[in-house]
């Protein structure tokens, strides 16, 4: 069918007319073929801009449109809806910038005027070759897959549970709260004991829309935001394999911590050197005692313990051995308590007034560099150190550790199961560090907590809640998922199955059918960046909207 | 970037010396056939003459008794075997075990379409072969006789003949150890991906009266000792041999760059090179990396409005036809460059005789070290533009950070 | 899921995020802002750490996609004045001061500008360049809309009642001096305060020498000295237009007084090292730091690229900036209390992050409290970050307290989380 | 001839950083020259070698690839790859010596308009210099 192209010139007011001669524009434009008409307009964006807009397109009845006027980054959208209204399909209509890039730009009348007119032809042939995109809609399951038991994904799942929203919690040990319920207490300012983990696990167990397995894991993942499908193997009192269907995944896997014993610098096998865990331990079984079974006089309690071998700070340790030394002068006050630390990290408001606190009842504070080294002297323990390059030492009854948090065992083969990135450190990977903070390249899959990296509970709370915040925001029940429209699409005739694409695809929108022997694009998934459009040598992907033959056009109109 | 791309030390090499009393072909012949007798492979693709013709094409032979007609190393190249090779896997895999005999350049070809996922390497033993080149197909077909007995007569003096292809008188990968990455290739198995992909070499050069099995993969190690070939003999007169001839093919390889940089530099040189062609897509089709279903540069996509033709045609003057030659070329060339592996057998199908092979090795050299890649070396090897590294290529960004800098320094020193 | 309705007060990047992921889930959102323009503190950076992004490229789409969403009713210019009822049914009176400036007819051309008489200093720009009582705070703000200041415009302070300069200037008649301040009413089910924060006041304290020597620069005035789209085009000319050779940056400034660490300063100090590093690389750069507070897993390789660039980290206990042969000196006492002291041509302070302005006026329009260091607090700091102790009023980013941007948009997203499962 | 010459030039921008960038540049009433023709692209990944080709033999002074700087892509990886594309390209035409200055890569930010005008205006004054594309007017191509 032949193309009847309507073109509009917005004047902009003076932006456009006074820059560009409009007139010259209507009269070489309107020569070309393919033009039905071309009008300009005073200002189309206006309320009176888009009725006149809308009346004219039910009148006129072109087949494709062009707009010349200003960024798409301004009015694209506007335009579009526009077109939605008159029942005109936003995707054969075509805004041309001829003011940011050209009338704004450009001094000389004359000049910009013939630029412009070079942009709208590249327009109009370029609109010529658009085809109707349409909106597509995808089912989706709004259950959630949450993986790790421990005080994130405790809080992820029952942040999401409801009446219609199943969570199925699986944990690979027999019992849930992960590390925080080895706890004496959680850690301050507020004190708060560990009955609130526990509440929290009682809530779980009984919430009817938590399907809490133990001692279970997950072995299998496959699909899509919306629509995955995990195998989950069971070593309850039988064994069995479960498979389940959920629209999101969380990943909560949480941390494991540096063993100190790996260098004998922290003390190696040297007596009562024991880390902050045992002494948590310790002091919930009610004695605090040192290897002979005395009580100690004097500790130290050591920081980044494994800081300099990861590379990274572990965030929670500094508020962690304040935490105990409090502990020490709230319960055991005749122990002389020295903290030694390299940088005291008190990120949170309300960490230093707990240092403080901590000062007030005589808790004494040593900055020390990194590299302290820990021996036994008699049957005591000696720790040397620097501070400032000024060598010192400490000998006391008792050191304790606060080692490094590193990433949970069985971190590597979960990411690659799920398809997504892990970072230098070890930790999952983030898919924006600083914009998207709890997602991760593959949609619909989210971490939570301490398998991100280090962090306090606070934080691994709030990036529970964030989690769930991003689920229930993208998986409202009974709606369906509307995904990006200018998508990549496979030629088949062309495609030779060499999966360059799928190296390519950042976003794992590609999948490659052996049978046909092609790759395929997700549309679910697939953002539209073309780089895998760009990465085809066979050119068998055509990314819709921006199409060779299209940018072509675009390309012979700016050399005409 | 050359030297070091072949940087490969060949000292103490062990493996099986088998005399041949003359006739080099015959022994491995026999030994192919007793690994088809007994069962140890199911069957073998590997050049064969066609009776009663001069000419050869690849036979994949599951009665021993054809592998008379077979020819380990024919004079010619008429199908690259890499490209065989992907069309019979083409819809999956092969059944059984089949072994692969090829040239070197070949079973590089072969590396490069597995990578391209076009071949799953795995599904084969590969027999390498010492190759001293080809001779041209068309000067193969005006005079078969005489050309095979020109194609003999070098393996005497490997390197010097001049009736060779061009790039196979440049050739410095010729043998297995140019094709092993690690300069010890006895500790390369340690790394599957830093394998070299023959499991077994067999080796022609040094003494006529012997062929020389070097075992690369516990795979070919294991078929020698099947057939009771386990002699642990010293390689030496081989190994030596090689490395005299790589020198000097090497030189004449750097000869050969000094040339055509000059021959195509230019867009004058580059059409006077490139002035005959039809653009028949000869050079494409038997590209063995050209692996493309249909060329982009054959489909309506390439076709334009007989308007932008004209418009063409007034901005140059003239409109050449056969249309977009030199984009077709240099398409394929950004295309297949950083995998060519200089096997000729697009200058062999040119019907004007251009030597295109001889192009793309010129360009393909200098691409492939810009990006510190060989093709077909190893399989484990990602293709360039299938990855990438975080800080590279400054160079080819403008303006230049380091300019930047210096540019603001000097505002701030005003 | 039937219509409900959430107020958004602060349209910085959490308010932002937060904003637009309710939006998503088919909320209609009221988003509150004082400013003129929205974006937060965010775009007044160039660039963020740890990657050195560019935070224009980061954040302008988020703005886009705010400005276009229509399930979010952006109220600029505005302020929340009063609230009763309860959670699922608060009344909100807002109070929305004029523009004069129609945001539907004017199309950002900015041909106003130019002719306004008045010329004031741009506190967007810190005072670093002049504006008209007509003006957007910088280049590419969104909205693309000016404003005008009826304390400093002739025709609305009355000085020259008959001015309209910007008036005849622009064709869309977009001005409009009729234009009044009003009150809105609305019903909302959830309130989310997303107010943010301020920098703690430099000048407040003598020994750093701010205001006394030019060269002596707040964090937020070098963020626009180095910013592309800043007074000075991103070249770094100081006060005095003398060359840099060294530059000194000192952390933690106002921490004694404010009781806590903010957390970014390092981090953000480390930053501009980055930055000058690679505008002025002859340049030596000395950090001078109480705390390294650099936590997580990516920080402190940050930290060690500055190191490998040659940054010098100083660990210091107490230090002054005095004037010295026509350059600044730093003396400061280690942590052994010996004294020291470095000579710089500029010094950069690192201030803490405090309350936004009338936190206290809003904790009391809401009737929610403040913790002792006057950000607004939650139910329970360690288990419940984002709920207030009133029920359906939430907190996010620096409102609650000094935080990164990933970590207020983790914020943000979690109290998405709460306030979604509180409207069902 | 030479001081009439008008150079063309065809500049690939992506959307997010440097076609902002060029607004900026726009609303911010920079002076650029004429000479450069915008073509909008979600990102500079999509930039494939034949619409790169295409353009410069069939008449285009010069090629302009702008995208986000590395790291800041809004497609997180897109600009990386672009880069080893352009390398490889820019590579071979500079070994064929067919001018390859005439094709030019350029990091622009959403927030460096005066960054895209120097770009525009230098990439213009040096093919300016360098006069015609020859290619483009070599009937043999």
């Amino acid at each position: 069918m032949s193309k009847e192209i309507g073109v509009y010139i917005c004047e902009c007011g003076p932006n456009i007319k006074d820059r560009i001669d409009i007139d010259q524009a209507i009269e070489e434009i309107s020569s070309q073929d393919e033009v039905k008409y071309v009008k300009r307009f005073p200002l189309l964006c206006s309320n009176d801009g888009k009725k006149f807009l809308e009346e004219e397109i039910k009148k006129e009845e072109p087949t494709h449109i062009v707009i010349a006027a200003c960024s798409p980054r301004e009015h694209e959208q506007t335009f579009m809806s526009v077109c939605e209204q008159a029942g005109f399909n936003p995707y054969l209509f075509q805004l041309v910038n001829i003011r940011e890039q050209c009338a704004w730009m450009i001094p000389d009348k004359e000049e910009a005027t013939s630029k412009a007119i070079t942009y709208i032809r590249a327009g109009i042939r370029r609109v010529g070759l658009h085809r109707p995109l349409e909106k597509k809609e995808i089912e989706s399951n709004p259950d959630v897959l949450v993986i790790g038991g421990g005080i994130a994904g405790l809080e992820t799942s029952l942040s999401l549970a409801g009446k219609d929203r199943q969570v199925y919690l699986v944990e690979k040990k027999a019992s849930l709260g992960g590390m925080s319920a080895k706890l004496s207490q959680l850690i301050p300012p507020q004190g708060l004991d560990v009955s609130l983990i526990s509440a929290k696990i009682d809530e779980a167990l009984n919430h009817s829309n938590i399907d809490v397995m133990t001692s279970s894991e997950v072995i299998d993942i496959r699909g899509f935001l919306g629509n995955f499908q995990a195998s989950i193997h069971r070593e309850e009192e039988t064994s069995e394999i479960r498979k389940i269907k959920v629209g999101a995944i969380v990943v909560a896997t949480g941390f494991r911590l540096y063993d100190p014993k790996t260098d004998s610098s922290y003390g190696g096998d040297v007596d009562n050197v024991i880390t902050a865990l045992e002494l948590e331990e310790m002091a919930a079984s009610g004695k605090v005692q040192l290897a002979d079974g005395k009580p100690p006089q004097s500790v130290a309690l050591i920081n980044c313990v494994g800081r300099k071998e990861r590379g990274y700070c572990s965030t929670a340790c500094c508020v962690y051995s304040i935490k105990l030394a409090h502990y020490f002068r709230d319960h055991l006050s005749d122990v002389d308590v020295t903290n030694l630390y390299v940088d005291l990290c008190l990120p949170h408001k309300s960490d230093q007034a707990y240092f403080e606190e901590a000062k007030k009842k005589n808790v004494r504070f040593i900055r020390a560099d990194e590299d302290v080294k820990i021996g036994q002297k008699g049957d005591r323990v000696e720790i040397i150190y620097n501070t400032d390059g000024k060598s010192n030492s400490l000998v006391v009854d008792m050191a304790i550790l606060a080692p490094a948090m590193l990433p949970a065992e069985g971190t590597a083969e979960l990411a690659e199961m799920l398809n997504v990135p892990l970072d230098k450190t070890g930790f999952f990977k983030e898919v924006h560090e600083i914009l998207n903070p709890v997602a991760t390249p593959i949609e619909g899959v989210y971490i939570a907590g301490c398998a991100l990296g280090p962090k306090n509970i606070p934080e691994s709370v709030v990036q529970s809640q964030a989690t769930a915040g991003k689920i229930l925001s993208s998986l409202v029940p009974g709606e369906k998922i509307v995904p990006e429209v200018k998508v990549a699409e496979i030629r088949e005739e062309f495609c030779t199955g060499c999966q360059t694409c799928l190296s390519v695809c950042f976003y794992g929108a590609i999948s490659f059918d052996a049978v046909k022997g092609i790759s395929v694009v997700n549309e679910a998934i697939c953002r539209g960046c073309g780089s895998c459009v760009g990465s085809c040598p066979s050119g068998a992907i055509r990314s819709k909207h921006f199409t060779y033959p299209q940018l072509y056009r675009e390309v012979v109109e700016a050399l005409r | 970037m050359e030297s070091e791309k072949n940087k490969i030390d060949s000292k103490g090499a062990t493996g099986v010396v088998v005399p041949a009393d003359g006739d080099q072909n015959k022994t491995i012949i026999s030994l192919l056939k007793q690994f088809l007798e007994k069962k140890y492979l199911d069957a073998i693709l590997i050049p064969s003459k066609i009776p009663d013709t001069e000419s050869y094409t690849w036979l994949l032979v599951h009665e021993e008794s054809l592998l008379d007609s077979a020819n380990p190393l024919p004079p010619v190249m008429t199908v690259q075997g890499g490209r065989a090779l992907s069309t019979l896997t083409e819809h999956g895999e092969l059944e059984g075990t089949i072994a692969v005999l090829m040239r070197p350049c070949e079973i590089r070809a072969a590396v490069e379409l597995s990578k391209l996922k076009q071949i799953d390497l795995d599904n084969f033993t590969f027999f390498s072969i010492d190759c001293p080149g080809a001779v041209p197909l068309s000067d193969y077909m005006n005079d078969p006789q005489e050309m095979t007995k020109i194609f003999e007569q070098p393996l005497d003096k490997w390197g010097e003949s001049e009736s060779l292809r061009p790039v196979c008188q440049i050739c410095d990968q010729f043998s297995l150890y140019c094709l092993v990455p690690s300069s010890d290739h006895s500790q390369s198995g340690e790394n599957e991906d830093e394998m070299p992909v023959p499991d077994l070499h067999i080796g022609l050069i040094g003494e006529h009266d012997k062929v020389f099995l070097t075992p690369v993969t516990p795979k070919g190690k294991d078929l020698l000792e099947k057939v009771d070939l386990t002699v642990q003999e010293s390689m030496e007169n081989w190994e030596s041999e090689i490395d005299r001839i790589r020198e000097i093919k090497r030189k004449k390889r750097t000869d050969f760059h000094k040339e055509w940089d000059t021959k195509i530099k230019g867009a004058d040189n580059l059409v006077t090179v490139f002035d005959e062609c039809i653009n028949c897509h000869n050079c494409m089709n038997a590209c063995p990396v050209c692996y493309c279903q249909q060329c982009y540069f054959d489909s309506q996509f390439m076709r334009l409005t007989p308007d932008d033709y004209m418009e063409r045609s007034k901005k140059r003057g003239a409109l050449r036809f056969p249309l977009d030659t030199m984009f077709f070329h240099l398409g394929r060339m950004s295309h297949m460059a950083l995998s060519c592996v200089s096997c000729g057998a697009c200058e062999d199908a040119c019907p004007m005789s251009i030597p295109v092979a001889q192009v793309f090795t010129a360009v393909g050299d200098q691409a492939q070290a810009y990006f510190r890649y060989v093709p077909g070396r190893a399989k484990g090897e990602v293709l360039p533009l299938q990855t990438y590294q975080e800080d590279e290529f400054g160079e080819v960004e403008t303006p230049k950070e380091e300019a930047e800098m210096s540019s603001v320094e000097e505002k701030d020193n005003v | 899921m039937e219509k409900r309705k959430v107020l958004v007060i602060g349209a910085g990047l959490a308010g932002m995020k937060a904003s637009l992921l309710l939006a998503n889930a088919g909320v209609d959102v009221c988003l509150v802002e004082k400013e003129s323009y929205i974006g937060g503190q965010t775009i007044k950076f160039e660039e963020v750490y740890p990657n050195m992004e560019c935070a224009t490229c980061m954040v302008s789409p988020i703005q886009q996609d705010v400005l276009q969403n229509n399930n979010i009713e952006l109220f600029m210019l505005s302020e929340l004045e009063k609230v009763t009822g309860e959670a699922g049914k608060f009344q909100v009176k807002i109070s929305k001061k004029a523009r004069y400036v129609n945001l539907v007819n004017c199309i950002g051309c900015g041909a106003c500008y130019e002719p306004c008489p008045v010329e004031l200093d741009n506190e967007f720009e810190e005072g670093l360049s002049k504006k008209k009582a007509i003006a957007v705070p910088c280049a590419g703000a969104l909205p693309n809309v000016p404003a005008i200041d009826p304390e400093n415009c002739l025709r609305l302070n009355g000085k020259k009642k008959d001015c309209k300069a910007c008036q005849e200037a622009c064709v869309f008649d977009a001005i409009d001096f009729t234009e009044k301040d009003e009150k809105l009413d609305l019903e909302v089910a959830a309130i989310l305060v997303a107010t943010g924060f301020d920098v703690f006041d430099e000048s407040s304290l003598t020994q750093y020498g701010y205001g006394k020597f030019p060269n002596v620069y707040s964090a937020m005035e070098f963020e626009r000295l180095y910013a592309q789209n800043g007074p000075t085009e991103g070249q770094l000319i100081l006060r005095d237009d003398k060359k840099l050779k060294s530059i000194g940056i000192i952390h933690c400034v106002g921490r004694q007084e404010q009781g806590y660490c903010s957390g970014v300063c390092c981090m953000y100090s480390a930053k501009f090292a980055h930055f000058l590093k690679h505008k002025v690389p002859k340049a030596e750069i000395h950090e001078f730091y109480t705390d390294l507070c650099i936590p997580g897993k990516s920080y402190q390789r940050f930290y060690e690229e500055t190191l490998r660039k040659g940054v010098n980290f100083v660990h210091f206990e107490d230090i002054r900036v005095g004037a010295h042969n026509g350059g600044l000196r730093i003396n400061y006492t280690d942590g052994n209390g010996k004294e020291n002291s470095t000579q710089t041509d500029m010094v950069i302070l690192s201030p803490a992050m405090i309350p936004g302005k009338n936190t206290e006026q809003l904790a009391e329009i809401l009737g929610i409290t403040l913790d002792k260091q006057g950000f607004f607090s939650t139910q329970n700091e360690q288990l419940s970050p984002v709920t207030t102790d009133k029920e359906g009023i939430f907190v996010t980013g620096c409102a609650e307290g000094p935080k990164d941007i990933p970590d207020s948009i983790a914020q943000a997203e979690a109290a998405v989380g709460k306030i979604l499962v509180s409207l069902t | 001839m030479d001081t009439e010459f008008k150079p063309n030039i065809v500049g690939f921008l992506c959307n997010w950083c440097s076609y902002a960038g060029a607004d900026l540049a726009g609303s911010s009433k920079m002076e650029i020259e004429p000479s450069l023709s915008v073509i909008r692209v979600m990102c500079s990944s999509r930039i494939n070698s034949n619409l790169v080709l295409a353009s410069h033999l069939w008449g285009a002074d010069g090629v302009l690839i702008a995208g986000c700087h590395p790291g800041d892509c809004h497609y997180e990886k897109g600009n990386y790859y672009a880069r080893r594309r352009f390398a490889l390209l820019k590579k071979i035409i500079d070994i064929l010596d067919l001018e390859p200055d005439r094709l030019q890569l350029s990091w622009i930010s959403a927030s460096e308009g005066k960054r895209y005008s120097e770009v525009v205006n230098t990439f213009t004054e040096e093919i300016s210099e360098a006069g015609p594309n020859p290619l483009a007017h070599n009937p043999k191509l």
